[in-house]
């Protein structure tokens, strides 16, 4: 039977975005001014030329079903100018040339149950991954997490109240797809990969699984006469990187997977230049549907920081000023050994100075 | 008659509380999309994901499919539980590259709504942390069918698996007033000179680029991806003094000081001037600041403080830097500047960056193993030799502080002593 | 009838110039030294050096000597030139412990010069960098006598070799008002209570203590040893406001500004307030200083600006460094903090530092590799392991900052995080 | 024929310093209220108790012979009080009780060619080793080296003209001995050790000179049937490391072994934390009896930093402060590939940020 006729797909790649951008930012393009803060979730842009736009923020859950991507659609019909833009956060703005639409708008979207806010010194919507949702590799949630992180932070998220913008970020699996951020919520696992060595041989190309474990803990081996794989669990560190490539490599499991919290990872070169997230916290409970626990650690954090940082300090500022060890004070975290880095350059991370606090 | 649900006693809890639900988005589909194939669809889904929730594991597992003349730009998904949740036991994600600089107009979202409806579940993504629209969930019969008609009106596939993956640009100079570049054009050139890479996995590992305008970057380009374009300025930043003196008086008024002027100025001394890495910023007596354009960083601190009083400079451009990227298998790794400064004006500027991303992307095609990112290789070669490899000379502005070990074989000194002396005279010729 | 010199044309151009020449030293004892074996010796020595200047290259090679009863303390030299220099062929080092704090009364130097040119060379160097008195040239025949000789009143051979080696100390509390703690007193119970393992070498490899009594550092004590103790302290520092005053207008002076309270002033910001690490110093209006001494870091720049109107505090103590050292074989070390503070005043205190020491080296002498430094160790196995080998327990002062790579292995966070709240629980209840 | 009588060593271990220790000083032990600085090389100690001690700091050529060293008691007992003290960079220093005694003293020892100075903002006497006149593993000469260079640095010794103390090591070889310091000039070598394989059989224990190489390049060989070592080229980075524990690896070489310049070496903890030696120049001469091209950049290095610095910055402030790209502007010395970091840990030393001068 002939094969079926295959349509040759057109290779446009990137789209032109000016076709769908707002016209006032088009004839405007790169000739902005600068910018006010009208309210939280709410900016006005200036021109050079004198025109302004005006742009009203919303959180969105992410994945949006077409129900509500539709009336999402219909607000910016009804109340907007017909122009949206999706941040690097998964929020939608809103784009007007005219500032009378800008309250309407604002309520409509209230109304509608998108809260408007994130921008400035508020707490942002969390970024986040596939999870359970759709991974094939995931430890936890994205989405749920977010919903129900977001849910108690939904006034960090529509006030200015925070010493600077605060960008937290989740993931499902130790790859961290998500990113870093100030706050980053991320899986730890805590036990070696379980091994169905029956699958292995089939499933497995086993040189390049033993290629990608980061401490070199996996050897070839054979088990009950079949090819497959052995994991030296002294030297394991449980990351699980073993497992996207070897799915017999069971890295998840339903206790030993848990969360860990680090924090200041900055990625603007805004005062100091960007830096990388550091542990504070670990063995959090993997808690669906609401996570309490890390939930409880974050507010935590948030509150200590809210409390000690001045003005424009990002948690990695704050922090890195009033010093590690009263940060533990101050936030009641447990220090533990695991904090104590001993990874390649470790070093860089311990105390080689008698720059102490009493 | 209506099919069984399956109960979802732990997803209901997300539908609590203020923030939108995802889980409420999913019911309503379930319940009342007219589509008898969607309603099953999000019912199985959901019935997946509450066992997920119960049992804290995931189901899904991947294989190899893509639309027909691409290898890649798919994320397939089966079921492991397909005999519990039968409905969405195939649900696949077609990753869709947004417009450079992610704009849309609602009527083309409507668009592209009515093509998923049509062939997919429902749910779609604005956007993934790559930046693409993620089309979340059509079966193996489907995808193929919703790609070739969104193909049709202007939209392709974006990367996944060892290839150039889909790009990012931050707002930029559509919306921003610290724009230093045209990061949609950045962003456009750059990709779309590598479709092929895009659509045809055969690279070590994955690629991204990331464009933004300024080093706020608000993209996390420098940790986030391989080829980190950032803008930047060589000449004076714009001061309007001004703007600076309304500024001090407004921000003793914020402070509840209304006239104190001396409360506006301790308020600049508290968040702009002592905050500048290099102390580079003066505010003067009669209110006037002085910007020490020399020791200036570009760090944007004090022009993201009063983005009235102070611009970005003239002579624009970007600073280029490589091998970021995440987690496995050393650790996050930021990436290196590799250019520290370079015009993006003329055709030819164009020509020149596009070319050093080839350049790069080659090398590293070349002598990156399996599953190594570039940053990896850089890691493992040392900066020097990848520099060596893609033809750039070494510069201060690459390094945070020379070398700290003796342990380096230094024969070839005076040529290379020789080298930067030839280079400095050239530049002052140049000038 | 005088013997012939070796030419020293190179040598000689470093009679010239205002800084003391040893050249001229050597040449005097070559020349008008009474005793014939000096003259020819140094003659030999002239001669050799100058075949090194000439040639660029080193002639002199180890073996193994020591004192009777000794396994280390002399660092032997044979010349692989001797059959052109035989004057100076065997030409020995002994390494001689000096006192704690390097005093000497010139009677005491002069007993000290008598014995070794009896014996030896003539040269003697105050002090190689270990701190000790390194006699420079006694041969084979000769080294025991002089070894008996000052034995007999109070000297005694440091180390070489794999082995405790001999310790240094500033000069702290006996001159300096910085000093936090006794640095003679903690210099010589750590040096004495391993005499044995000072004499014969038998540890994976050299172990150096030095003690420095402020952050200062006289003493290179953090990157130079294996175990620094740097004297601190713990509660307020003092302040004199009465000097605080006086200085701003001296200050105001100096720059020709006498009477200028606001240049004085000005003075103090620029080189006190604005260069606190830690912004834990303030220069009130009235001028009096207010220090937050919770956040100072004891780091001593505004106390080494104004000796006189600062002053350390009274609940003084030492912080412990361990793992310092220089180039071999993995770069310069840093030593890193494994005691943020202990106090040293009574008997027990001492005791319980040279239980420490005697810990950290049988735990090093245990597990070190033959000719590993026990900071090389330390990177080798992790702080984490070196802490619980010596029986510490993990504290933030010890580190700069946490972990950023996820690459850990957290079981066993719970029963850690119980320890920590267990401890925080007894320190409040000792408190 | 019978054993001669031996005798037993008296294992007195370091002696107690107070009974060489100035009455005054012992006295006041622990009890130092301040010091002024009266000129340079003076130092005056104001006790709690009132009593004063004065301090003349002179500067010697470390390795004194017994007329030196005599000449010095001469002045110690004459102009002093009997009582000296020698500093950690082999200066010498004379006690006194009465400032009478003080002016008489300094001439004295100018008179007798012991410049005085090296306290406060100098440059104090180079910290130096024992080169080609006792080691077995030179490269270069330490004594002269530090000869030469202070002949030329006397006025910043005897003055108080530099931001802060600035302290200089030399070493003659890449073991370092020296130390660091604010500048420090070490060996640097550049050719592979030459292998006398004729001897290493019976003179090196194998094991441990392969296990000795920081970069793994020695391997054991037969070498015309004999047991010998080879040296991977490519692979040595010219440390010289295997050369003291197997002499016939000649790693010295009258050409290929040059000299190599580092600042930035501070292990105070005034201001910032200790920091290490980073590399500026290398490629240098090893040229006896005056190395006047090392000599040079040291004075060049010397002279921009005196420009540029604030007062009590250390070398290693004052570029961190001003970038390391203007340092190598202002001193004219060439930025090579040999400047960017290759070793362990490379990373921590690449910028990662786009902080960029103009
Ligand atoms: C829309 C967006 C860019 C985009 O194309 O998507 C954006 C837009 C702006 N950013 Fe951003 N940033 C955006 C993500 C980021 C990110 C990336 C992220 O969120 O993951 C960063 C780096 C994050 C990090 O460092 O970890 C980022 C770091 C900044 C900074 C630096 C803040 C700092 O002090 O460190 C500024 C400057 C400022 O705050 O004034 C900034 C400032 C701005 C300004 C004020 C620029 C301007 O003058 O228009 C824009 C308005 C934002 C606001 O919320 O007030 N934006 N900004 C992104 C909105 C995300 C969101 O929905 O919340
Ligand atoms: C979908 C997405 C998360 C999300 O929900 O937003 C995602 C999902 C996956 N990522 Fe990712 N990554 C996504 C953005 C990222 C990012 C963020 C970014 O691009 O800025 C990173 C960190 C940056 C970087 O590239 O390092 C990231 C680092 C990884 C890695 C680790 C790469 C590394 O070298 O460290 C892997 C593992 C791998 O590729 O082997 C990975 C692998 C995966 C896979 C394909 C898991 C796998 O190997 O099967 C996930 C598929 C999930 C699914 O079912 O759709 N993903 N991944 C993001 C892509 C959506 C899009 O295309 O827009
Ligand atoms: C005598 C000596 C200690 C000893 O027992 O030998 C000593 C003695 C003093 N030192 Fe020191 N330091 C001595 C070597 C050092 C060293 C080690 C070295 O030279 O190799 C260091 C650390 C070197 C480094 O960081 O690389 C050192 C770093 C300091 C500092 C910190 C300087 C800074 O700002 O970084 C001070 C504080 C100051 O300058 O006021 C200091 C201050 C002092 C004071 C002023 C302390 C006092 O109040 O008495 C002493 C008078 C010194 C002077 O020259 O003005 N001393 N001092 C050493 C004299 C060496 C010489 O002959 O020049
Ligand atoms: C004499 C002295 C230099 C001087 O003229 O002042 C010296 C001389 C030698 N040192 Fe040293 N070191 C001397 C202080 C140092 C220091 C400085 C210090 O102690 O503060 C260091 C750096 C600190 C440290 O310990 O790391 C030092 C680090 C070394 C090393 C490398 C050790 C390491 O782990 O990195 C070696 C090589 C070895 O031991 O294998 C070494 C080896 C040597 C040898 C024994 C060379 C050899 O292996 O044959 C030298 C004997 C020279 C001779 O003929 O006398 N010497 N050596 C110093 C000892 C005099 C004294 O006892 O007072
Ligand atoms: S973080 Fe891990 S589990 Fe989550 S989407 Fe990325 S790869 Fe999948
Ligand atoms: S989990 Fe990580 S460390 Fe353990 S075997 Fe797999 S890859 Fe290696
Ligand atoms: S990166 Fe800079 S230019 Fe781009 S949006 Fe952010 S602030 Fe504006
Ligand atoms: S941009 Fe940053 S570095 Fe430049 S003056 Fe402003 S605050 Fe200072
Ligand atoms: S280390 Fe401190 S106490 Fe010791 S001499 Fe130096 S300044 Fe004085
Ligand atoms: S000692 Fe150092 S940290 Fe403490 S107040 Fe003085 S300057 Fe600041
Ligand atoms: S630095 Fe090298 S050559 Fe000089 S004394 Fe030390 S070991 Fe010997
Ligand atoms: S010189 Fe250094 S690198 Fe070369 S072989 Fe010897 S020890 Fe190894």
């Amino acid at each position: 039977m002939a094969a079926p006729e295959m349509r040759d797909p057109i290779e446009s790649g990137c789209p032109d975005g000016f076709q769908y951008m707002h016209p006032v930012m088009r004839r405007n393009y790169g000739l902005w001014a600068y910018h006010e803060d009208p309210r939280p979730g709410v900016l006005v842009h200036v021109s050079k030329t004198g025109e302004k736009i005006w742009t009203v923020r919303a959180g969105t859950q992410r994945i949006l079903d077409v129900f509500t991507l539709r009336k999402l659609m219909d607000i910016g019909d009804t109340y907007g100018d017909g122009y949206v833009h999706f941040t690097i956060r998964s929020n939608i703005e809103f784009l007007v040339a005219d500032e009378a639409k800008v309250e309407p708008l604002v309520s409509a979207l209230e109304d509608a149950g998108f809260p408007v806010g994130g921008t400035r010194n508020s707490v942002t919507t969390l970024s986040h991954t596939q999870g359970w949702l759709h991974c094939d590799i995931p430890g936890t949630d994205a989405s749920g997490v977010v919903k129900a992180m977001m849910d108690e932070l939904l006034p960090e998220f529509k006030s200015w109240s925070m010493p600077n913008r605060v960008h937290i970020t989740t993931s499902c699996c130790q790859i961290n797809c998500g990113g870093q951020g100030d706050i980053a919520i991320n899986v730890q696992h805590t036990k070696p990969p379980k091994i169905n060595h029956a699958l292995v041989g089939n499933v497995c190309e086993r040189p390049s699984v033993v290629a990608r474990c980061p401490v070199a803990a996996i050897r070839p081996a054979m088990v009950d006469g079949k090819p497959s794989l052995e994991v030296d669990e002294k030297k394991c560190i449980c990351c699980g990187a073993c497992y996207p490539p070897c799915p017999p490599m069971q890295i998840n499991d339903h206790q030993a997977t848990q969360l860990a919290i680090w924090i200041g990872g900055n990625h603007s070169n805004a005062r100091g230049k960007p830096t990388f997230q550091r542990l504070v916290a670990a063995g959090i409970p993997n808690n669906p549907p609401r996570w309490p626990e890390a939930t409880a650690i974050v507010k935590k954090i948030l509150a200590c920081y809210k409390e000690g940082a001045k003005d424009w300090e990002r948690i990695n500022e704050w922090v890195e000023r009033i010093g590690w060890p009263r940060f533990f004070e101050v936030t009641g975290l447990p220090f533990t050994k695991y904090h104590i880095d001993n990874w390649r350059g470790a070093r860089a991370n311990l105390n080689s100075s008698t720059h102490i606090r009493f | 008659m209506a099919t069984k649900h399956y109960p979802t006693p732990m997803l209901d809890v997300l539908e609590e509380g203020p923030w939108p639900s995802f889980i409420s988005g999913f019911k309503k589909l379930r319940d009342e999309h007219p589509d008898e194939r969607i309603r099953s669809t999000i019912n199985g889904l959901l019935g997946q994901l509450e066992h997920s929730y119960e049992t804290r594991m995931g189901y899904w597992k991947g294989g190899t499919i893509s639309v027909f003349g691409y290898g890649g730009g798919i994320i397939p998904r089966f079921s492991e539980v397909g005999h519990m949740f039968p409905e969405s036991k195939e649900f696949h994600t077609l990753r869709v590259q947004p417009p450079a600089g992610n704009y849309y107009t609602t009527d083309m979202l409507r668009q592209l709504a009515d093509s998923w409806e049509k062939w997919g579940s429902g749910l779609q993504t604005f956007h993934g942390q790559t930046g693409n629209i993620m089309f979340i969930g059509a079966n193996s019969v489907n995808y193929q069918h919703f790609f070739d008609e969104i193909n049709e009106y202007g939209w392709d596939l974006g990367g996944a698996g060892p290839c150039v993956r889909t790009g990012m640009s931050c707002i930029g100079a559509a919306r921003c007033e610290m724009s230093n570049c045209n990061e949609h054009a950045i962003h456009r050139r750059l990709l779309n000179n590598f479709t092929d890479d895009v659509h045809r996995p055969a690279l070590p590992y994955k690629f991204k680029f990331k464009v933004s305008g300024c080093p706020n970057d608000c993209q996390n380009a420098i940790e986030r991806s391989d080829f980190a374009v950032i803008g930047t300025w060589r000449d004076d930043m714009k001061v309007n003094q001004e703007a600076v003196k309304e500024m001090i008086m407004k921000k003793a008024k914020e402070i509840g000081k209304e006239g104190d002027r001396s409360a506006g100025r301790q308020y600049m001394f508290d968040n702009v001037i002592s905050r500048c890495p290099t102390n580079a910023i003066k505010l003067n007596d009669d209110d006037t600041l002085t910007v020490d354009n020399h020791n200036c960083v570009r760090c944007m601190h004090c022009l993201n403080v009063m983005p009235k009083a102070l611009q970005v400079g003239d002579d624009k451009g970007v600073t280029i830097l490589i091998g970021g990227k995440r987690t496995l298998k050393i650790g996050d790794l930021m990436g290196t500047v590799v250019i520290p400064f370079m015009k993006l004006e003329t055709e030819e500027d164009y020509e020149r960056i596009v070319e050093l991303a080839q350049t790069i992307i080659d090398f590293w095609a070349e002598n990156g193993l399996e599953h190594e990112r570039c940053g990896e290789m850089i890691e493992r070669i040392g900066l020097v030799n990848f520099l060596e490899g893609i033809d750039i000379d070494p510069d201060p502005n690459m390094i945070k502080q020379p070398r700290n070990v003796s342990y380096v074989r230094t024969d070839g000194w005076d040529e290379a002593a020789e080298e930067w002396f030839n280079r400095k005279r050239e530049e002052k010729a140049a000038a």
